[in-house]
């Protein structure tokens, strides 16, 4: 089966950087967002990205996808520059992402969803072409059953609440099977339980694919992260690990709050 | 295939005037200022129903020829002076636009294009009724005695630079009007609630507006509007069932050229529109200015997707 | 999706199909010539409205402009009929069409000669059309224009190409448009009967009816229905929404193109009134009455609305009156059109199924509404055995073999 | 008001029995004009004079006084309303002949829309009545024509303006057939008469912003205007004219398809001093034409006026209920060969003055008259032909020689005669 | 006599019944919490308060009137201010007009915005003239519950307040919703999935499962038990 699925693999060593974004700048009608800022992301790596809110951290994602424009700098993907490529030609060399809020088709079906994002020739005559084989079923069968939507894969997602949307957007990003997953808040809306779970589903994700993730659930990042990058103001004030960053003064003061520590520590 | 070498077919076939005579060009200059006050005029009304409210109204036009049946009757009937059947033209196409409102429009929120057909049904319906009750046949309506003649900037050579008072008069209501609902979207309390229920019905009604009333006000006013161009300019077009079709797709044109997000949009959209259409016609002949202005109208949009004046937007 | 178009092309999808076009077929010989060529009219309307209902219904492009495909594939099969007929019965004297010759053309344009060869005429006629809608497509799918720009963006080029039609007098007849054509020949001379042109006709509309079925069953036609949704989203997926659209809207001014050569020998004239945004409207009508994303649905409603306006008619010369406020009825009480109506009707039938009731009906939607026992379903029923399977696969991770079934 | 009607008395027992294509006992004849959409404010006024016509007819009355329907039968109207769409002029002949089996159809205003019927009706022969000026070239045996033919509005019309206003005219007209042809026409009468045009702009169809031409008209100076704008332009036109400070007296309009509702409609003081051209005008002074005011504004209002496209409506209505008579008294079948045949040929005391068709080319001997517009909205007559001039579909300044002859009445082959020789001027004799 | 009362409420979106029988009392002063699991009804039953949800049967009184019917805006100026899921900021309108707007259903009107709000969400300061759709969601979400205070409420009902909000201004919620509780009187109701959150905020706790209410008490007797049965996965 997919590699999504074989959760059991050993795990490889971080290959060298599949993602790496260099100095790049993103800018709104003169309000810059991101103001030069440079990442790497390992095959296999889990990378977290967690800052204050409006620091720029979903318009990083905005930036790799080609949703926002790069003003400048650059990005890479397995050495291939893709700055300011069309979004299609990205999600197709293998990046995939999870939006914010849940961004997903109320007038499909779940099922419908799910195929839609599933891996495969996008172009217009191989859609006509497409056959829906049992393997595909058999696929998009497993995702439902792991977002734990399987009995509502005929409902209209219009009709689901707002945290299943955010499980069909977790499953379509399981379905895309990308080489780089983006994740940007994966747990909102969930129960602490759910949380964890979905900490687990991404650290087997790990297992192939490089994972970035945006959080603010500091419980979380400290069940997946290896690597923390702390974004503030559009640039980034610090990287390491969890430890590191939970016990930096300017993390503290801009973002995780005094007591919160304090109840941490 | 044959389109584009159609299109310098369509160029030539028309000579350009032999000398651009220096006073004829500027008395289209200042003609062009009649066309623009008339696209700003018609389109105000279009510019709160459809730019604001984003009801696709395909029954504006009737709305302008129900305000231009208004100052009809009340003229035969009551020897009424035009500018005194203004308000109640609009106050009768607020009316009537209110009840569409509540039967019609109301029960479509959310659903542009079902609002789409039914106003166009509502602009076949308003059409028939007029129809039935006024017959088919033109009818004639009297501009104000008063309000004649040209002004005339300057002479030279026996020739004068003039407009005429009526074209200027129209320019002034538009100008006004326009003015005026800037101030009523922008600058009052009623304003804001307006352009909030129409970017999010549900959350402005928890937050206590009556949206159902500001949605009634709003479409009505827009109506109204509708209703004053009607009367306006009735005097100076004619004055029949299907006059609406007429100015419906020139004030799509404009509203949406420049821009339905900001008022001044429109006004944006009758000059460009205006002037453009005034020049071409002056240099090459009407149809060619219809057709030029039309296209370049599809690349303006192409490259500005969302007219000349828009706001920022997060998708 | 091979097994589920294959059972989705169900037998009772198929016999209803049949029997329709049973009776359309012996239409023709009950019901008097009249009739007869109102059918064959209404079904190329039909098919207007199915290649609207593509763009619109499926894909979210509301057009006013498919008027213009139409005509334009209808001009040039008329230049082929008109050219034919100056060769041989011009009554104006000399092989130049009347009208140009009364605007003063001494001879035949270059870009007009080549249609008067029918294999030219009948490429053209798709393809004029074809390539119009996709330097058009191209031009405008690919930039960030959406929605009701779009539309105005049809209404402009539907007000715009009627003014060019009408100011190129000397080329396409002005407002009269291109009348007094010869009748359609095939292999040299052998004239089509109007009972032959019916039944092409007639062949043609299921043929653009069973294929658009097809085409929206698959895959294909699921990205186009999120395309309508929320385009910018499904190119995060990875697919290159400018050339669906792009594809789309091209097919189906192709299809609009062939409708309007066919209407050319059925009506004998072909005007700009074609071309306007009148007819476009029209255009619009019909799929919207017939119900968006039915494909059936337009053609029924272009059927019923014909009809509809021809017998009112007799009634009162105030007919227009009388669609608006049907229009308005329908509007308000119908939200999806006539073919609404139908699935309620269906779902009664699936209670007993254990599905919920779907609440549209278009896509494989549509699919299951007549045949509720596809492998989909089955494969939710499957779904407990499977499960079972499946949990093996991935014994690997304790947490997931729970699996995550808080909801059931 | 539509749908199928009879008049009120009951078809006289007298009547001799005769065999008709009508169903029923009347006799169906087809009224096709536009009451809705844009063409409706000309065509439901022809509509109007048609529906005089035969109720005149029906109950003897007017013209008919002292008869009664076509020897007895009633003229049984189907009304159909086309909505001012050219397709459904084709698609509503093709009802009535095939469907509502009418003997023959009245109706049409617009080349486009005859020319969007013209294929039904020569395909399955049968007649249209159609009462309008046009531009000519044209020349059916399945159309009686009974407006004015090119020679019979412009050929008179120009040299009067070029001796009474001056040698420069400037053209405009709506954008389509008619307008540009009858002004390429004009434009060669002018030049025939020595003068030149100066000017020669189209407005789309129903446009009602004349701002741009004026301002070309002001600049070219020309010693009159030529004006073949039609519907809705027209009252606009003339308002925006007089607003822009252009007056009759220097620059007066000749124009064509102004008539008195028109001017009804713009207000008479627009177009005070200002002329048209036309085979009729309700000041035209014969009895006929008094009646016909008269039966007219009794049945249809006292505000209503009447025009020559209208007057020709009504008159084509005589001719075929003559025609029609003509057949039943012969004892023959009212097939389309028989009522052409009867209907070529046939003379009528029109308000206009007496009037025939041509029994060569179907188009109607009219008379020429120009009309210079009064305060009260009515014409002086200022020009007018002492008899019906002979029409010739075929503008002789454009196509020198070039005529129309059916050979045969139900000639279906081509009937223009090319005789290249200058075709003298015929008048009608009045028997 | 508690604020908000709910008795024997049923919801439904077209024929599915989404809340079942729910009876909820939440007294004046208090904070209350609802939890539960993903579609559980908790948005539903907070939206059929406010009024954007329609009762089929049951009643819902507040402060001594019944609103069963009463429509979304008058129960906005009746005291309820509801703080939606997904923020719901008014997208052109500029953060300034989003607060005034906020304004609309309060009692006593003035024209200027209090600069206590300022003091609880000092970012809002300089973004005021900014659009308000343009706000990074943690921004938006902090707008949405200034603009909700604005009107001066008896009662405001959050949604997940603290859904994609940065630590230290979750942290921040928590004390200001606390604050304006103690200082103010308003009554909170808190849809909640951070159970942690969910003790440290609320005196009272509801736990809903397939639309009805399994379990409520005072937050001191939420036990692991509790939380295993209806929250776990
Ligand atoms: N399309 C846009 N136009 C204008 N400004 C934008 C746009 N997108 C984002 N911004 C601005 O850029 C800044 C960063 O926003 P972003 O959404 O990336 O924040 P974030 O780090 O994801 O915050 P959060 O944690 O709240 O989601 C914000 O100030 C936001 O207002
Ligand atoms: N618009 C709708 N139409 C039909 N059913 C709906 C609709 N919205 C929600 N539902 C259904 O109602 C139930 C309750 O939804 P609700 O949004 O209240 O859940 P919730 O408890 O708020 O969940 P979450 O924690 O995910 O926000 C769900 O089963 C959902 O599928
Ligand atoms: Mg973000
Ligand atoms: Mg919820």
């Amino acid at each position: 089966m997919d590699t999504l699925l074989s959760a059991n693999d050993v795990r490889a060593q971080p290959a060298e950087s599949i993602l790496s974004v260099r100095d790049v700048k993103v800018v709104f009608s003169g309000f810059q967002a991101i103001k030069g800022v440079s990442l790497d992301v390992a095959d296999r790596e889990i990378v977290t990205i967690i800052g204050p809110n409006g620091a720029g951290k979903s318009t990083l994602l905005d930036a790799i996808v080609g949703k926002s424009p790069v003003a400048s700098g650059h990005v890479y993907y397995k050495g291939n520059e893709i700055t300011n490529k069309r979004p299609h030609a990205i999600a197709h060399m293998g990046i995939g992402r999870k939006f914010q809020n849940p961004n997903v088709y109320n007038d499909l079906t779940v099922f419908e969803n799910i195929l839609l994002a599933l891996k495969g020739s996008h172009g217009v005559f191989a859609s006509i072409k497409t056959k829906l084989t049992s393997v595909k079923k058999a696929k998009i069968e497993t995702v439902l059953e792991r977002i734990g939507l399987l009995d509502k894969a005929f409902t209209k997602v219009s009709s689901l609440s707002h945290g299943q949307k955010q499980w069909i957007e977790i499953g379509m990003v399981l379905a895309q099977d990308p080489t780089v997953v983006l994740l940007d808040e994966p747990t909102a809306g969930m129960t602490t339980d759910e949380t964890h779970e979905t900490g687990e589903i991404i650290k087997t994700l790990a297992n192939h694919h490089a994972v970035v993730v945006i959080e603010h659930d500091m419980e979380f990042v400290k069940q997946i992260a290896q690597r923390i990058v702390v974004l503030h103001q559009g640039e980034k004030l610090t990287e390491g690990s969890v430890q590191e960053v939970q016990t930096n003064p300017k993390v503290i003061e801009v973002y995780l709050g005094r007591e919160r520590i304090d109840a941490a520590a | 295939m044959d389109f584009l070498s159609s299109l310098v077919y369509l160029a030539q076939s028309s000579p350009p005037a032999k000398s651009i005579d220096p006073i004829a060009f500027a008395n289209q200059l200042l003609n062009g200022i009649g066309i623009i006050g008339i696209l700003l005029l018609t389109g105000l009304g279009l510019a709160i129903t459809f730019g604001v409210m984003r009801i696709i109204n395909l029954a504006h036009g009737e709305f302008i020829m129900l305000g231009a049946y208004t100052t009809f009757v009340l003229q035969k009937n009551f020897k009424m002076d035009l500018l005194l059947t203004i308000p109640f033209a609009f106050l009768l196409t607020a009316v009537i636009g209110a009840i569409v409102e509540i039967t019609i429009i109301r029960k479509l929120y959310g659903r542009p294009l079902e609002t789409l057909l039914a106003t166009w049904g509502l602009s076949i319906v308003l059409q028939g009724v007029v129809k039935l009750i006024f017959t088919a046949q033109l009818k004639y309506v009297k501009a104000p005695p008063y309000i004649k003649g040209n002004l005339s900037l300057f002479n030279a050579g026996g020739q004068s630079v003039e407009i005429s008072y009526y074209r200027l008069f129209i320019f002034a209501v538009a100008i006004a009007l326009l003015g005026l609902t800037a101030f009523l979207l922008y600058k009052t309390a009623l304003g804001r609630q307006i352009r909030a229920v129409t970017q999010n019905r549900e959350m402005t009604r928890c937050l206590g507006v009556n949206t159902s009333l500001v949605d009634m006000a709003t479409f009505a006013y827009g109506c109204g509007l509708a209703g004053i161009a009607g009367s306006v300019i009735s005097s100076l077009k004619s004055v029949a069932p299907p006059m609406g079709q007429d100015y419906l797709v020139d004030a799509w044109m404009t509203v949406v050229t420049g821009g339905v997000d900001k008022l001044i949009g429109v006004l944006a959209g009758s000059v460009l529109i205006g002037s453009a259409n005034s020049a071409i016609a002056y240099l090459l002949n009407d149809p060619a200015a219809r057709v030029i202005v039309l296209f370049s109208v599809i690349v303006l949009i192409r490259y500005r997707p969302e007219g000349l004046f828009t706001v920022q937007k997060r998708a | 999706m091979g097994r589920l178009r294959q059972s989705t092309v169900p037998v009772k999808l198929l016999a209803i199909g049949g029997i329709a076009f049973l009776i359309l077929a012996i239409l023709p010989f009950v019901a008097g010539e009249f009739q007869a060529n109102l059918m064959a009219k209404l079904l190329l309307f039909g098919v207007l409205g199915i290649s609207l209902d593509l763009v619109w219904g499926f894909t979210g492009i509301l057009s006013f402009a498919h008027g213009v495909f139409f005509t334009l594939g209808g001009y040039a099969m008329a230049y082929y009929l008109k050219l034919n007929l100056s060769a041989t019965a011009n009554n104006y004297g000399g092989t130049l069409p009347d009208f140009m010759v009364w605007n003063g053309l001494k001879e035949l344009p270059w870009f007009i000669a080549p249609l008067q060869f029918f294999p030219i005429a009948a490429i053209a006629m798709v393809a004029l059309p074809a390539a119009f809608a996709y330097i058009i497509g191209s031009f405008i799918f690919r930039s960030k224009v959406s929605g009701v720009y779009i539309t105005i963006i049809t209404l402009a080029i539907a007000s715009a190409l009627t003014t060019f039609f009408v100011s190129q007098q000397a080329y396409t007849g002005g407002t009269n448009g291109i009348t007094d054509v010869s009748r359609l020949t095939l292999f040299g001379g052998l004239v089509i009967p109007p009972i032959g042109l019916y039944f092409m006709i007639l062949i043609f509309a299921a043929a653009v009816l069973a294929g658009s079925y097809w085409l929206t069953q698959s895959n294909f036609g699921l990205v186009l229905r999120s395309i309508k949704e929320n385009e910018q989203r499904i190119s995060y997926l990875g697919y290159d929404v400018a050339s669906f659209k792009i594809f789309i809207w091209t097919l189906s001014a192709g299809i609009a193109g062939i409708a309007g050569g066919l209407f050319v020998p059925l009506n004998r004239f072909i005007s700009p009134v074609y071309l306007g945004v009148a007819f476009g409207t029209q255009v619009v009508i019909w799929v919207a009455v017939g119900g968006r994303g039915t494909l059936v649905g337009p053609l029924i409603a272009a059927i019923l609305l014909g009809q509809l306006q021809n017998s009112v008619d007799r009634i009162t010369q105030d007919w227009q009156l009388i669609v608006g406020i049907m229009l308005l009825i329908v509007v308000l009480f119908l939200p999806n059109g006539l073919m609404g109506l139908l699935p309620k009707q269906f779902k009664l039938a699936e209670q007993s199924s254990l599905l919920p009731a779907p609440n549209t009906t278009s896509g494989f939607v549509q699919a299951r509404l007549f045949d509720w026992f596809t492998p989909l379903q089955r494969m939710v029923q499957r779904s407990g055995r499977s499960l079972i399977t499946w949990s093996r696969t991935v014994s690997g991770s304790a947490r997931s073999s729970k699996g995550r079934s808080k909801l059931k | 008001s539509g749908g199928t009607q009879t008049g009120d008395t009951a078809a006289s027992p007298g009547a001799s029995p005769v065999a008709s294509t009508a169903s029923g006992d009347g006799i169906k004849v087809g009224v096709m004009y536009s009451t809705t959409g844009s063409i409706a404010i000309v065509e439901k006024s022809l509509q109007d004079a048609t529906f005089l016509a035969i109720e005149q007819i029906n109950e003897g009355k007017g013209p008919w006084a002292g008869k009664q329907g076509i020897k007895g039968k009633k003229i049984e109207q189907v009304v159909v309303n086309p909505d001012s769409n050219w397709d459904l002029y084709n698609q509503m002949s093709k009802r009535l002949i095939d469907e509502d089996k009418v003997v023959c159809v009245l109706g049409c205003y617009t080349s486009a829309s005859r020319k969007s019927v013209l294929p039904v009706f020569e395909e399955k022969d049968k007649m249209l009545y159609y009462p309008v000026y046009y531009e000519g070239n044209e020349c059916s045996s399945n159309v009686i024509y009974t407006g004015a033919a090119p020679n019979q509005q412009i050929t008179d019309s120009i040299p009067y303006c070029a001796k009474n206003f001056g040698k420069k005219g400037f053209f405009i007209g709506s954008d389509y057939i008619y307008p540009k042809e009858s002004n390429r026409i004009a434009k060669a009468e002018l030049v025939k008469a020595g003068g030149e045009v100066v000017g020669d702009e189209y407005a789309a169809l129903g446009t009602t912003e004349f701002i741009t031409i004026i301002n070309k008209i002001k600049q070219a100076k020309p010693d009159f205007v030529l004006s073949n704008l039609v519907g809705d332009s027209i009252p606009a036109f003339y308002k925006q004219y007089k607003d822009a400070g252009l007056t009759s007296a220097d620059t007066p309009i000749m124009a064509y398809p102004t008539t008195e509702e028109e001017i009804q409609a713009m207000g008479s003081e627009f177009a005070e001093g200002h002329y048209s051209s036309f085979n009729y005008f309700q000041t035209v002074d014969t009895p006929e034409n008094k009646a016909f005011v008269e039966q007219f504004k009794a049945k249809f209002g006292p505000d209503r006026v009447t025009n020559g496209v209208m007057e020709a409506a009504y008159l084509q209505t005589f001719f075929m209920a003559q025609a029609m008579e003509k057949c039943v008294s012969e004892g023959k079948e009212l097939t389309t060969a028989n009522l052409r045949e009867a209907t070529r040929g046939q003379e009528f005391k029109a308000p206009q003055g007496t009037v025939k068709v041509d029994p060569d080319n179907y188009h109607t001997y009219l008379y020429s008259r120009i009309g210079k517009w009064k305060e009260d909205g009515q014409a002086e007559i200022v020009f007018s032909t002492e008899a019906a001039v002979k029409p010739i579909p075929w503008s002789q300044a454009l196509y020198k020689g070039r005529i129309c002859k059916h050979k045969t009445p139900d000639d279906r082959s081509n009937p223009t005669i090319e005789t290249k020789k200058d075709i003298p001027v015929e008048f009608l004799k009045q028997a | 006599m508690p604020l908000l009362n709910l008795s024997d409420v049923t919801v439904s979106y077209g024929q599915t019944p989404v809340l079942f029988n729910v009876d909820m009392a939440v007294e004046k002063g208090e904070i209350a919490c609802i939890l539960g699991r993903n579609g559980v009804g908790k948005t539903t039953l907070l939206r059929s308060v406010i009024g954007l949800n329609k009762v089929s049967s049951g009643s819902i009184i507040f402060d001594a009137d019944e609103i069963t019917k009463t429509p979304t805006y008058l129960r906005a100026r009746y005291g309820i201010s509801f703080i939606p899921q997904g923020r719901e900021i008014i997208p052109y309108l500029s953060v300034l007009d989003n607060l005034k707007l906020g304004m609309t259903a309060a009692k006593q009107k003035s024209k200027k915005i209090s600069e206590e709000i300022f003091e609880f969400f000092p970012m809002l300061k300089q973004h005021l003239k900014r659009q308000g759709g343009l706000l990074s969601g943690g921004q938006q979400q902090q707008l949405a519950i200034a603009r909700g205070l604005l009107s001066n409420p008896k009662i405001m009902l959050l949604d997940e307040p603290t859904e994609g909000i940065q630590p230290s201004i979750v942290q921040e919620i928590e004390e200001t919703l606390k604050r304006i509780n103690r200082e103010k009187g308003i009554t909170v109701v808190v849809v909640e999935q951070k159970i942690d959150f969910a003790r440290q905020l609320a005196q009272k706790f509801f736990i809903m499962e397939k639309g009805s209410v399994v379990a409520k008490g005072n937050t001191a007797d939420l036990t692991d038990t509790l939380v295993h049965k209806y929250l776990a996965v």
